[in-house]
């Protein structure tokens, strides 16, 4: 048990934090797809340049090949300097990009990964259909072999930043023969093929940040199958724990600023019996303290992932711990934010600016959805951790 | 005692549900939501014919005669259908307007011809039967001649152009028009004092009622999705992961349901605790309505997260609401220190 | 929509009140199971002698006749007046009675009713099995017929009163042929028959309120068989939402007076500041205030069940609904009184004595299990209310 | 940085484990359940034979020179176990012992001779480096010859036989013996200033390393119990009301035990924030355990309602522990004040 840093890391959070402060994007981003795609990728350039992208990608692939604490400390520290999510690099980094370093060929780690951290490229993710949600192994999205190609068919849905993506790691079904398990392929679609749609959902926040995905006789190169064709269900849950852990390190470390920036306001705010500040009602306080214990707990919980992960070199099913936790957790702490506000919070204002706590509690309502949801996380724990029955 | 709704009752709510459903589908909220007022023209007229606005005015002028128990099912439905202009207000200024003798008010009301918007003092603001000073939230209140306020003193009406400044405030519902005026200092037109009628109590039990509704609908929507929804080859409605949330959903609905008949049943009847039966309706039904929409939500996964499922309608109406006529804390101060219940 | 009592009802009110007022036991009532039966029926005995046993029960067994509004009356005065639960009776009255009465031979009901409303008899239940709990069908007490006999022997479990009780209505299974519903019969077993050893379970709250009841080769008479043999599953059936109706009525009196019993209680306790009493902490008169409108809507959806089966002249599945939320809402109260007591909880006092507020809270765990539990209510609404698929 | 225990403390924790099974099975609470004292002579001698008291006694005065860490992670297995005796008073004692320079009273801790006695004010007394005034609650000092009592100011020890009349009180855990001291004015015979050495943050730590233990044995008797038990011709733990349980049970396990972790290093290195960190433990630790003991009676069905299975002493100890060294609201108020995390 030790929660003390080596000098070297030390020094390495003490380089990291001045960098970003001295490099970090001034001016306000877009909201926008097309906007944030250049922002994003601008400031992933930027960091790229300033050799600070990919903490713990092999230096082969333009990376720092550090360990996965200075990952967590650029993590803690990106987080406290309260820069905004990876959002559209979110699937490149955290996902497709992994993935592709332990089940790609040379060849396509060659011509991705470095893109990829340069912040060239934005790629997103093809995995969920109308027809397969939590039930991913029933996607129904076809591709036939025809010469050198695979032509697909199908639709797609909850692709982030689909329409402004230049790369999508996308399954598909090549055989309907043996389990459902069986006959899908991951495969690297170019998005600028002729045949793919791609139409905006509108969502309860009033924003669009997901996309359907249609494809008619689309033709991707066999060449860019990943793994084996009708192999892909393992390529896919070869890095799905990887979006369990220690992606989530920002978010915690933003969650935790959430709550101090709520127990400020509770500071200033008129509290529900109209005279005195919010934080002197036992409740909102208890409630408030409640999350700052929870918050700092979550950390603890993570440094443990990071731990455990560090002796065996993957991330385990823990990870739905973390994300079943840090996603009710956030909608907790969005609720408290309203019930803080009282009637203010009928005001809407966007999450993307600041004191947008109405629009930040109506996005909070995705997190126990996306990236499975809360129930799948339990089914995960019970089966997966504990060993129950199915 | 029968605390359930007499046959004719039920008529009578099946005819709005009817109307409602065919006039003002939740749809129509996302057709309207960029248009400045919430309040559907075609619908509110249609409203008027079936005579809804008013339902519990004395047929002797124009009326159906009817009471709070039948204007609570009324309200249930609007509820259910997330109906959007200014209904509470309206409803609950004819009342005012009979109980002072404003009998030109009550036939516009009646008629369709005139909305009221809802009203609420922001903190440090005050009201009374002569004047309505501070800062004020505005409900549905455009074109409006006239907002509501509502207070356990009494209920005020003041004309909107008295108001001064009316600027509008984004809303989280868009199906609810907000605004705000600053600085007004407007006298009252019309006031009842509570000790005549005590149409804040009234106000409780519709608004309590448009609560059960939503959380009736949830506990619906979302046992409709879970026997129709397939995943792993079967309805999801085979999980007790879903299967027990739709079933809390139903205790939560049934409960809202009993108190909001308990409490509007105590209002017309002018019972001694009637107070703290309204206060306990709108508390217990908020909680139904907040626990329902959410899971309705859950329910349906991403798609209960998008802008066309409904789902969004109910959370955003349910945060409306909470906040109409004082939110769960102010509401459980009184029940705490009022006697016990009767 | 009427709440209001007709003029013979408010007149039976009064009649009601006044009696119980004059007649209500006035000595303790004992702790060991030999004195409650005693006490108990001694009750049972003085209500039926004074005319007010079996409220809405017919005549001609020896009940009032009236309707489940005077029942509702009869139920409100008696947890009113502050009346212990009809523990040893509550077999008798609230489920074999039923049950015989629908479903029993006129003889049957000749031999029994009249006994059980007079006071004269204890009867307990024989249902449950170690291997069969929420599976009740799954029962493997076995029964060969021998004669003009049945011929029982294996075990039941949670029987509360079996040390003391005369009779029982017992399920046994006559046949392993078909599903497991078949075969099944309900049987009046007579507890003092040869064969038959009953062991008292401790529980939780070191009480023994539960037995264990063992059967070595006991000879039921085939003529005590209600119903047919091998078709018991539907007269157990036929009279289990019973349990789930109206007799939750006096628990649910009782529970509103225990709310207001905590609201003086915390009126006249210091609160977790040391300095206030806790009714001016916001959070614990939020949580008593909430516990207040709770138990008020409890009545309200209690007046809404006897409203349904006044109209439909059966309990119909909407009493697993008021079966949930009661049990677990007296878990909440006992742990709200719990927080309140702070650290006095930790002195044990039994849930019989004033005071006993952690004895109650020991006992509470008890009430979202027996019974059904929770979960098994909410398989019931599920299924048979929502009407979702299996 | 690596928050999980190396391999010798795991090694410790397991020898430490399978004394315990071994020597105070649980089942020991049921069979000494009508003794005056909760401490089993035989296993407390078999503790002391073992080291237990004096695990971060250093090596010179007679101890294995261990740290908070390791007492942590001891106090997690004897949580597990529902352990009953006074080991959380007597293992700090001997830390007031060593620190105080009082080696005999070291010696005659480590070697299992003296047994040390919990004091808990009530409210309106008071004790501070010279005197300990008013009620006092004594959480198993039954053949204690000291007790301690615990503040944010310091730690004191206090002589038995100074304290009056003792009486003992019923307890609600068969595995705890509790009594009531009055109107006491003794004076302190040890004292230890938190600036000195926080013993109290320490006893925090241990405490809420005791309640992480409960919450992982409860997750684990549940787990156990589900794959085992069968209804409905197949385990239990094939259904979501009992499986998501026991995943949530996992998680708060999980996150107890991080806590403790996080913040047993905490306390053992100084850190700035290291009484928000152990205060958090304690509020975490609780509720996890709190959570984890009452879904394990549930799981359990009626089996868990009895005497006979472990159900009911975790759900006990909960209770106890909880209010050990301050309850929830206590710590809540202090977490808020405190400035953020480090």
């Amino acid at each position: 048990m030790d929660l003390d840093f080596s000098a070297d890391q030390r020094d390495f959070r003490d380089q990291v934090r001045t960098w970003l402060h001295d490099n970090k994007p001034r001016h306000e981003r877009p909201r926008a797809a097309a906007g944030i795609r250049e922002y994003d990728l601008a400031w992933q350039r930027t960091q790229f340049e300033g050799g600070w992208a990919g903490i713990s990608w092999p230096t082969e692939y333009g990376g720092r090949g550090l360990s996965l604490i200075e990952q967590l400390i650029w993590f803690e520290e990106y987080g406290r300097a309260g820069l905004p999510s990876v959002d559209a690099n979110f699937v490149g980094l955290n996902h497709a990009g992994p993935t592709l370093m332990t089940r790609a060929r040379d060849d396509q780690k060659a011509q991705h990964l470095r893109q990829i951290l340069a912040g060239e490229v934005v790629w997103c993710q093809g995995f969920s259909e109308p027809g397969a949600g939590s039930d991913l192994a029933a996607l129904s999205t076809r591709a036939e072999i025809d010469g050198d190609d695979l032509v697909v068919s199908g639709q797609k849905i909850w692709t982030s930043f689909a329409h402004v993506a230049d790369w999508q790691e996308l399954l598909v079904r090549t055989s309907r023969t043996g389990s459902k398990h069986q006959g899908i392929t991951w495969v690297i679609c170019d998005m600028h093929t002729p045949g793919i749609e791609v139409r905006p959902i509108r969502t309860m926040d009033g924003e669009a940040e997901f996309c359907e995905v249609f494809y008619d006789d689309v033709r991707i190169p066999l060449a860019n199958v990943v793994g084996e064709v009708d192999q892909g269900w393992s390529v896919a849950m070869s890095t799905l724990s990887f979006e369990r852990g220690t992606a989530f390190t920002a978010g915690q470390v933003r969650l935790a600023s959430t709550v101090e920036q709520l127990i400020e306001l509770a500071k200033e705010r008129t509290g529900p019996d109209g005279r005195r500040p919010a934080i002197a009602d036992d409740e909102l306080a208890r409630r408030l303290a409640t999350a700052r214990a929870e918050v700092a707990a979550l950390r603890a919980m993570t440094y443990v992932g990071i731990s455990r992960s560090a002796r065996t070199g993957t991330p385990g099913p823990e990870g739905s711990i973390v994300k079943l936790y840090y996603s009710e957790m956030v909608k907790h702490v969005a609720r408290l934010a309203m019930d803080i506000l009282g009637q203010d919070g009928l005001r809407y204002v966007s999450r993307w600016v600041p004191g947008g706590w109405s629009g930040n509690y109506l996005y909070s309502y995705s997190q126990t959805i996306g990236g499975g949801t809360s129930e799948v996380q339990r089914n995960i724990i019970g089966d997966r951790i504990l060993g129950l029955p199915r | 005692m029968d605390l359930l709704p007499s046959a004719d009752q039920l008529d009578l709510a099946r005819v709005a549900a009817d109307f409602l459903a065919e006039e003002l589908p939740r749809d129509r909220i996302r057709q309207r939501a960029d248009e400045s007022s919430s309040l559907d023209p075609h619908a509110w007229a249609g409203c008027a014919d079936l005579g809804l606005f008013g339902l519990s005015v004395p047929e002797e002028l124009g009326g159906a005669g009817c009471g709070v128990e039948e204007e609570a099912l009324l309200f249930r439905e609007l509820g259910r259908q997330v109906a959007p202009g200014p209904f509470l207000s309206t409803v609950l200024a004819a009342q005012l307007a009979v109980a002072v003798g404003d009998g030109d008010l009550v036939a516009s009301v009646v008629a369709g011809k005139t909305a009221v918007g809802l009203a609420a003092l922001r903190p440090g603001g005050t009201f009374n039967e002569h004047r309505v000073r501070g800062d004020l939230d505005l409900i549905d209140a455009v074109d409006a001649p006239l907002v509501l306020l509502l207070g356990p003193a009494g209920a005020a009406l003041v004309e909107t152009a008295q108001l001064g400044d009316v600027q509008p405030v984004p809303s989280i519902d868009p199906g609810v028009r907000l605004a705000a005026a600053s600085g007004v200092d407007a006298p009252v037109s019309a006031w009842l004092p509570a000790a005549v009628q005590p149409l804040y109590l009234r106000g409780l039990v519709l608004t309590a009622a448009m609560l059960v509704g939503i959380a009736e609908a949830c506990r619906d929507a979302s046992t409709e999705y879970a026997k129709t929804r397939e995943q792993f080859g079967r309805p999801i409605g085979v999980n007790q992961a879903v299967k027990h949330k739709c079933a809390d959903m139903a205790v939560q609905a049934e409960l809202g349901m009993a108190q909001v008949y308990f409490a509007a049943v105590s209002v017309a009847s002018g019972r001694d605790d009637a107070e703290l039966q309204a206060r306990t309706a709108k508390v217990v039904a908020a909680h139904a309505a907040t626990v329902n929409a959410a899971s309705n939500v859950q329910v349906h996964g991403g798609m209960g997260y998008t802008w066309e499922n409904d789902a969004h309608l109910f959370v955003k109406r349910v945060e409306v609401l909470e906040n109409v006529l004082g939110g769960r804390t102010e509401h459980l101060g009184q029940i705490i220190a009022l006697p016990a219940p009767q």
